[in-house]
């Protein structure tokens, strides 16, 4: 018995023999080619609207929160755990930082910095829960977002705090710099750094390791537990980060503003791990997930397509962009 | 203790404002009339709602508030607490068979909202509505908006459906989406939010892209609503003044306990306030409890 | 012996991206006979076998059985044909109990729908029974040591009435007891009427129990041998494509007397009861004994990775706790692991990744700044690659997609990066060509005489002779003999091992 | 590259030497224990209300629906996959239903039928896209999910149908048999006919193989694709058995009524993995896990425990209840 979670889907199965050269690329590109399909069709459907760089930055801008804490969910994937917590710890911290600030008269470095330790520490509580106490990552994250819930009703009782929110900390996400929006270059900076850690650091490796195979990783000298709970950690940071960020645009804290960046943020990380690679969970793979959903949900608002369909594009949208790169790589050899 | 009457609120979300502000004045309302209150989240969740009204009729509760859930998905709750004459209230619910008490129906508060909408807009123009048709409250004023914006046929509507959870990057992606097709100068713009949060979410993309040609507009007006109408960034919103609904229903209840058979089912609504740049310093004068903490 | 083949591969080709894992192979195997196939880590062996069994299709060739062709398309085709196997890998169920996991996919007596596990159990008692299987058949898979899995493996082969037995390397993990078993089976099955198809390294029991002998080098059959003609050196020489490495021979250059490393009544129950022993520096010190002698457990307590319940241990004459393997890695040992699959390689990572992933620190721009040398790092892992004759494209494709014998040369190389007091490998040859067992002998008497110790724990009596300075025969959780210098010889081993269990049985 | 999920933390690690013989024991009844403790503790918080017969029988009437749609998950994870849509199936089914009957007019017994085979058919697209496009599940049914929705959408627009239900159907769930309500008897018909389908018939073995195993299982000649499709169509089916139940008992077909299922279904599920068995699906064991769930929600609500009391308590009764026994399987010898 072993790891958690496995991206792809490659129960060993044998392919039948067609084997187009087209097939290997398909499978590698497939998520992103479809990603330049629905950018084809809705530049075709809304001409005007679509495609011009204003809405482009727009959509951006908008995803950037969404792949922040994406992003970091990524790096708990990758260390084969869940995270369910991200969504409602994003919400409580963009609570807390926005009473750090009005009710406890923090300045707002201050208090931003105090709100990315609680996240990176409510990530060690879930790291500790889950390697120290054995507890499944899905029903301890579970637990822990629920708890926090209860914490951010505690703190907030539910009430947004809007009323003397600083300028400063507002103009963090609304503002912008060479005409490119602070969440997004905010954005582009964390996945740089995602990226180097998973990729090109000790760290990395070893988390890339123990999702990989957490007996061997151990075997080879790597501090399972406690590589574990970095992941964690990072992944709570991000979630804190984005929780902000969005307190910062929205102008306010808001009892459960976040929430729904959870599922978004699973869908980003799982059509991602169709990206690029065989099914292997990644930081890149993550944008370019979240930047379909972005996409999708831009350009059927823009064509303006009714609720109903928006709903059966999205889901259509998943499993198609997903399904190209896995039959690309099913038919493809081996 | 035995003896005190237990007045059971289940709520569709105790963690929101409003339904916060609605539980926090009926406990003290309840309070003055020597009842006990319990609260039960139901997390969104209409089967809960109903193990909820079970276990209130479990505890012989004296009366039950479903808050916001729609009658229509509490039969089985509706009907043990039927069973057992409790009395029934539906803050948002609205009527239905078994419900002897009705307020907080939202659906007419958006009447002068619209309405104002239309007008600011000088009746011709595109505007996008943030709707979200699985909560009756938001669909009741959806109709609303309908009826007066099928006056103005010079008014084109853009509907989008938000989530919940979700309801603020959905205002913002919707709006965002919409505004790349409706380019500053082009016509009279606005945007309307079956209640504030999305319309909030739609502000914040426009903040972000620095358009100020765009009215919006809310309801409930929680205090982020009205921050944002003080700032400017909101053109108006109505504001549910859910204290004082609660403190009616409760009220109405104990008259329905009162009365018990005899009881003819009542709906006494409070009406909203409505809030614009104008008004805002008045009503933040008479109602600071409405702006948080 | 009949003389039309049961089964026939005509021109059988296939390949991997750029590597070319059969070239155009012919192979017949009679009915009745135990046909061998023999080759270098990486000829195609386990390619053939796996398109026999339809996990796999061809690119070019085709299969006849009894003259007919035949398509196999999946397990299931394979099954219909009446084609058994054994793969290379462990396939067993973890949550599955042993009798469970042998009548996998099998159809079973049901009454109602509902599966009659008695019955099943009475048909399967009497296969478990030729095997030797003492464990019990309700118990849970996960409880079973390596060895016994392999058991559980092959009874499953032969719960179904096959025409054809494949199996690929099913002793690499058993011992001579086992092995024996399972040669008498091999032979049984023969005489009923079966064709055997039988791979694997271990040139000596090819000799002993097949009547024909293909070999394979780099996807191409280089060789088909019978009768007379079938010879150890003429199997070493179609193998290696050349002559046979030198056999190491045992000196009796007196041992270095600088204890690096001393056990002291370690006990790690039911296992382990009581092993003292000293490592000398710059020595091989050979581990043997029968599987279940508790030899993994006592490197596993060795290396940080089990916690012992009692005795001590010294490194260097200071106390020696190592808390989990980073302890002991920082303190210099290292530790190939009996399970390469579940162990010792993280499959889907690349060889560089593997290789690397044991010497991170080394690899780091400077100690303060974790990032990583990426060159260095695929340089490193390409010398290694080199000095163990890993036959593979590249370092940086996944591990998992190299044949069986190289995975076992990665487990070993990724501990020769770093530079180490202690290196312990269990069962190091398994599933390892002669050519590259030689090799890795020859690096273990290298870094011996680099200064480093070794111990190598080794159920291949004929593994230990030659190389190792001295042999330590456990059994049943106490070491029972020692062997020392000439005195290591595959005899002395075995009668070592056995005296003792036949003691503790008439006792 | 292999299975998607494993219940159980197991990274090999090696316990303490502490062997009391108590810890295997905490280990295998840990989750019973903490439901024990639990009822103790509001038996003797609210002695009146809650310790009663048909306060008991309450539970297990609210627990009932939660637990048939959890058991069919039950399945699905047992096989290895996950199914994000069975919330949003449910919801749709108990629109569909209703739908049946008052605008199409069918009896009741037959749109019944139909709605358990579309739920059926829902799993058998589910299935198919996870074995032959090769899409990962949780991708593959957040895509149908979502799909779902919008057609709930289309179907609905979103309003209840709550005039002219039959009361025959209404009657279903909310009738009794000698005292007993009908969805604790349909419960406990889905949970029997479930266990002895997964723990007794040879394509349960074949759902457990897979689930373990899925290489192993393809070369031991089980024809995994159509295993997981089976899986997957069990699991649909509970789904539109959970939402047909629902919107008898609430009288109404509701568009997002069941959704939240998912959550719970979840915990229980995972809950359920820490029961009797070392951190494997089983189908008790998901009993167990909803009751636990169930009894933690009536024990609080009748308490009357306030709002971040609740979400605390909920949230600590995830991570207790397994964490005890996750404890004991650590500490205990191997
Ligand atoms: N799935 C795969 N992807 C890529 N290359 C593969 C794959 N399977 C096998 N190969 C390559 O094909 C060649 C033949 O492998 P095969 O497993 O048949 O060797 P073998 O003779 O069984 O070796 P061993 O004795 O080590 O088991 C090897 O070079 C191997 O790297
Ligand atoms: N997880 C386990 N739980 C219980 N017993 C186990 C477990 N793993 C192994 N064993 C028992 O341990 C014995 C093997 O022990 P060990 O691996 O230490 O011996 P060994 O001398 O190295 O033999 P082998 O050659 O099989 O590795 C087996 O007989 C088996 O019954
Ligand atoms: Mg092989
Ligand atoms: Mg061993």
């Amino acid at each position: 018995m072993a790891e958690n979670i496995k991206a792809g889907n490659a129960s060993g199965r044998t392919p039948f023999s067609l084997r187009l050269s087209v097939l290997p690329f398909l499978a590698k590109y497939g998520t992103i080619i479809g990603l330049a399909i629905m950018i084809a069709v809705f530049s075709f459907l809304a001409p005007v609207a679509f495609p011009t760089v204003s809405n482009f930055v727009n959509v951006l801008n908008q995803a950037s929160l969404g792949i922040i804490i994406a992003g970091g969910l990524t790096v708990a994937v990758i260390v084969g755990e869940l995270d369910l917590s991200i969504g409602f710890s994003a919400s409580f911290l963009g609570v807390l930082v926005t009473g750090l600030m009005v009710w406890v008269g923090l300045p707002v470095p201050i208090a931003i910095l105090a709100v990315l330790l609680v996240g990176a520490f409510i990530g060690f509580i879930n790291g500790v829960i889950v390697t120290k106490i054995g507890v499944n990552s899905v029903i301890a994250t579970l637990g822990t977002g629920t708890i926090i819930v209860g914490l951010n009703f505690a703190y907030s009782s539910g009430a947004p705090i809007a009323m003397g929110v600083p300028d400063a900390f507002v103009n963090i996400a609304l503002g912008r710099l060479w005409g490119v929006p602070h969440n997004v270059l905010i954005m582009v900076a964390v996945i740089a750094i995602l990226w180097v850690v998973v990729e090109r650091t000790s760290i990395g490796q070893s988390i890339q390791a123990v999702g990989g195979n957490p007996v061997a990783s151990r075997l080879s000298g790597i501090p399972v537990d406690r590589v574990k709970i970095i992941a964690f950690m990072i992944c709570g940071a991000c979630a804190a980060l984005t929780g902000l960020l969005l307190a910062s645009s929205l102008g306010s804290g808001t009892t459960s503003a976040a929430d729904g960046y959870l599922l978004s943020a699973f869908a980003a990380v799982f059509l991602g791990s169709a990206t690029l690679r065989d099914g292997e969970f990644h930081i890149l793979g993550t944008v370019f997930g979240a930047l379909i959903i972005a996409v999708g949900f831009n350009g059927l608002a823009i064509f303006g397509a009714p609720t109903f369909y928006q709903y059966v594009f999205q889901g259509a949208i998943l499993i198609v962009a997903v399904g190209l790169s896995s039959l690309g790589r099913l038919y493809a050899a081996p | 203790a035995e003896d005190k009457l237990l007045l059971g609120l289940v709520s569709i979300t105790a963690t929101e404002d409003n339904n916060h502000r609605f539980i926090e004045a009926a406990t003290k309302e309840a309070a003055k009339l020597g009842w006990e209150v319990s609260v039960i989240d139901a997390q969104g969740n209409a089967d809960q709602a109903n193990a909820a009204f079970q276990n209130l009729v479990q505890r012989k509760a004296g009366a039950i508030v479903d808050m916001v859930f729609p009658v229509t998905s509490l039969g089985a709750g509706i009907k043990a607490a039927n069973d057992a004459k409790i009395p029934v209230g539906t803050w948002g619910g609205g009527e239905g068979a078994g419900i002897a008490a009705v307020n907080g129906s939202g659906g007419p508060m958006a009447t002068p909202i619209i309405e104002k909408l239309v007008a600011d807009l000088g009746g011709k123009g595109s505007v996008l509505l943030l709707t979200y048709h699985t909560g009756k409250v938001c669909r009741d004023r959806e109709e609303v908006a309908d009826a007066i914006l099928a006056k103005s046929p010079d008014i084109k509507v853009t509907k989008n459906e938000v989530r919940i959870p979700g309801y603020f990057q959905d205002g913002a992606q919707y709006a965002t989406a919409w505004l790349a097709s409706h380019p500053d100068g082009s016509e009279p713009l606005a945007v309307w939010g079956c209640w504030d949060d999305p319309a909030l979410g739609a502000i914040s993309a426009l903040r972000q892209q620095a358009r100020t040609d765009v009215k919006v507009y809310g309801e409930n007006g929680n205090a982020q609503a009205i921050e944002a109408i003080r700032k400017g960034f909101m053109t108006a919103t109505a504001w549910q003044d859910s204290a004082q609904e609660g403190i009616v229903m409760v009220q109405t209840l104990a008259e329905a306990v009162k009365a018990g058979d005899a009881w003819k089912p009542k709906s006494v609504e409070v009406p909203a306030v409505v809030i614009t740049k104008d008004t805002v310093e008045d009503f933040a004068k008479q109602h600071p409890e409405a702006l948080g903490k | 012996m009949a003389e039309t083949p049961f089964i026939e591969a005509r021109g059988l080709a296939k390949h991997f991206g750029g590597v070319q894992a059969l070239a155009g192979v012919d192979i017949d195997i009679r009915a009745g006979e135990v046909h061998g196939l023999v080759g270098a880590n990486g000829a195609g062996k386990s390619t053939l076998i796996k398109i026999l069994a339809g996990l796999q299709r061809p690119d070019a060739g085709r299969i006849l059985i009894d003259g007919n062709p035949v398509e196999i398309e999946t397990p299931q085709q394979a099954t219909a044909l009446r084609l058994g196997f054994v793969h290379q890998e462990l396939h067993l169920v973890p949550q599955l109990n042993v009798l469970e996991n042998i009548t996998l996919g099998a159809p079973k007596p049901t009454r109602l729908g509902i599966v009659d596990w008695r019955r099943v159990a009475v048909d399967v008692k009497s296969i478990a029974d030729r095997l030797g299987i003492a464990f019990p058949l309700d118990a849970p898979v996960t409880k079973l040591s390596t060895a016994e899995r392999w058991l559980v493996s092959i009874a499953r082969a032969l719960v179904r009435k096959c025409r054809l037995m494949v199996m690929d390397e099913p002793t690499a993990s058993l011992s001579e007891v086992e092995s024996q078993r399972l040669f008498q089976i091999v032979r049984d099955l023969a005489a009923d009427g079966i064709a055997v198809l039988y791979v694997s390294h271990r040139l000596d029991e090819i000799l002993d129990l097949c009547d024909r002998v293909t070999a394979f080098r780099d996807g191409r059959r280089v060789l088909e041998l019978e009768g007379q003609a079938l010879t150890r050196q003429a199997l070493v020489r179609a193998i290696v494509g050349g002559e046979a490495p030198e056999a190491l021979i045992a000196s009796d250059a007196p041992l270095s007397r600088e204890i690096v490393f001393r056990a002291d009544g370690l006990r790690r129950l039911p296992m382990v009861k009581s092993v003292s022993f000293d490592l000398h520096r710059g020595e091989v010190l050979g581990l043997a004994g029968l599987v279940g002698a508790g030899r993994s457990e006592t490197a596993r307590m060795i290396f940080g990775a089990d916690r012992p319940q009692g005795g001590a241990m010294m490194l260097d004459g200071k106390p020696f706790r190592p808390r989990s393997p980073v302890d002991a890695m920082e303190a210099g040992l290292g530790l190939v692991p009996e399970e390469r699959r579940s162990e010792g390689l993280i499959l889907e990572k690349s060889l560089a990744f593997n290789i690397g992933l044991t010497n991170l620190k080394a690899l780091q721009v400077s100690p303060l700044l974790p990032l990583l040398r990426m060159g260095k790092r695929a340089s490193q892992a390409e010398a290694l690659v080199r000095r163990l004759l890993v036959k593979t494209p590249s370092t940086a494709i996944p591990v998992g997609r190299l044949s069986g014998g190289n995975q076992q040369k990665v487990a070993i190389a990724k501990w020769l990066a770093r530079s180490l007091k202690i290196l312990i490998l269990d069962e190091p040859s398994r599933g390892v060509d002669v050519g590259a067992r030689a090799e890795i002998h020859r690096i273990i008497r290298d870094l011996a005489a680099e200064g480093l110790s070794t111990i190598v724990i080794s159920s291949d009596a004929e593994e230990l002779p030659g190389l190792c300075d001295r042999v330590l025969v456990m059994c049943e959780g106490v070491i029972t003999g020692e062997l020392v210098g000439r005195g290591v010889t595959r005899e002395a081993i075995l009668h070592a091992s056995y005296a003792h269990a036949q003691v503790q049985k008439s006792a």
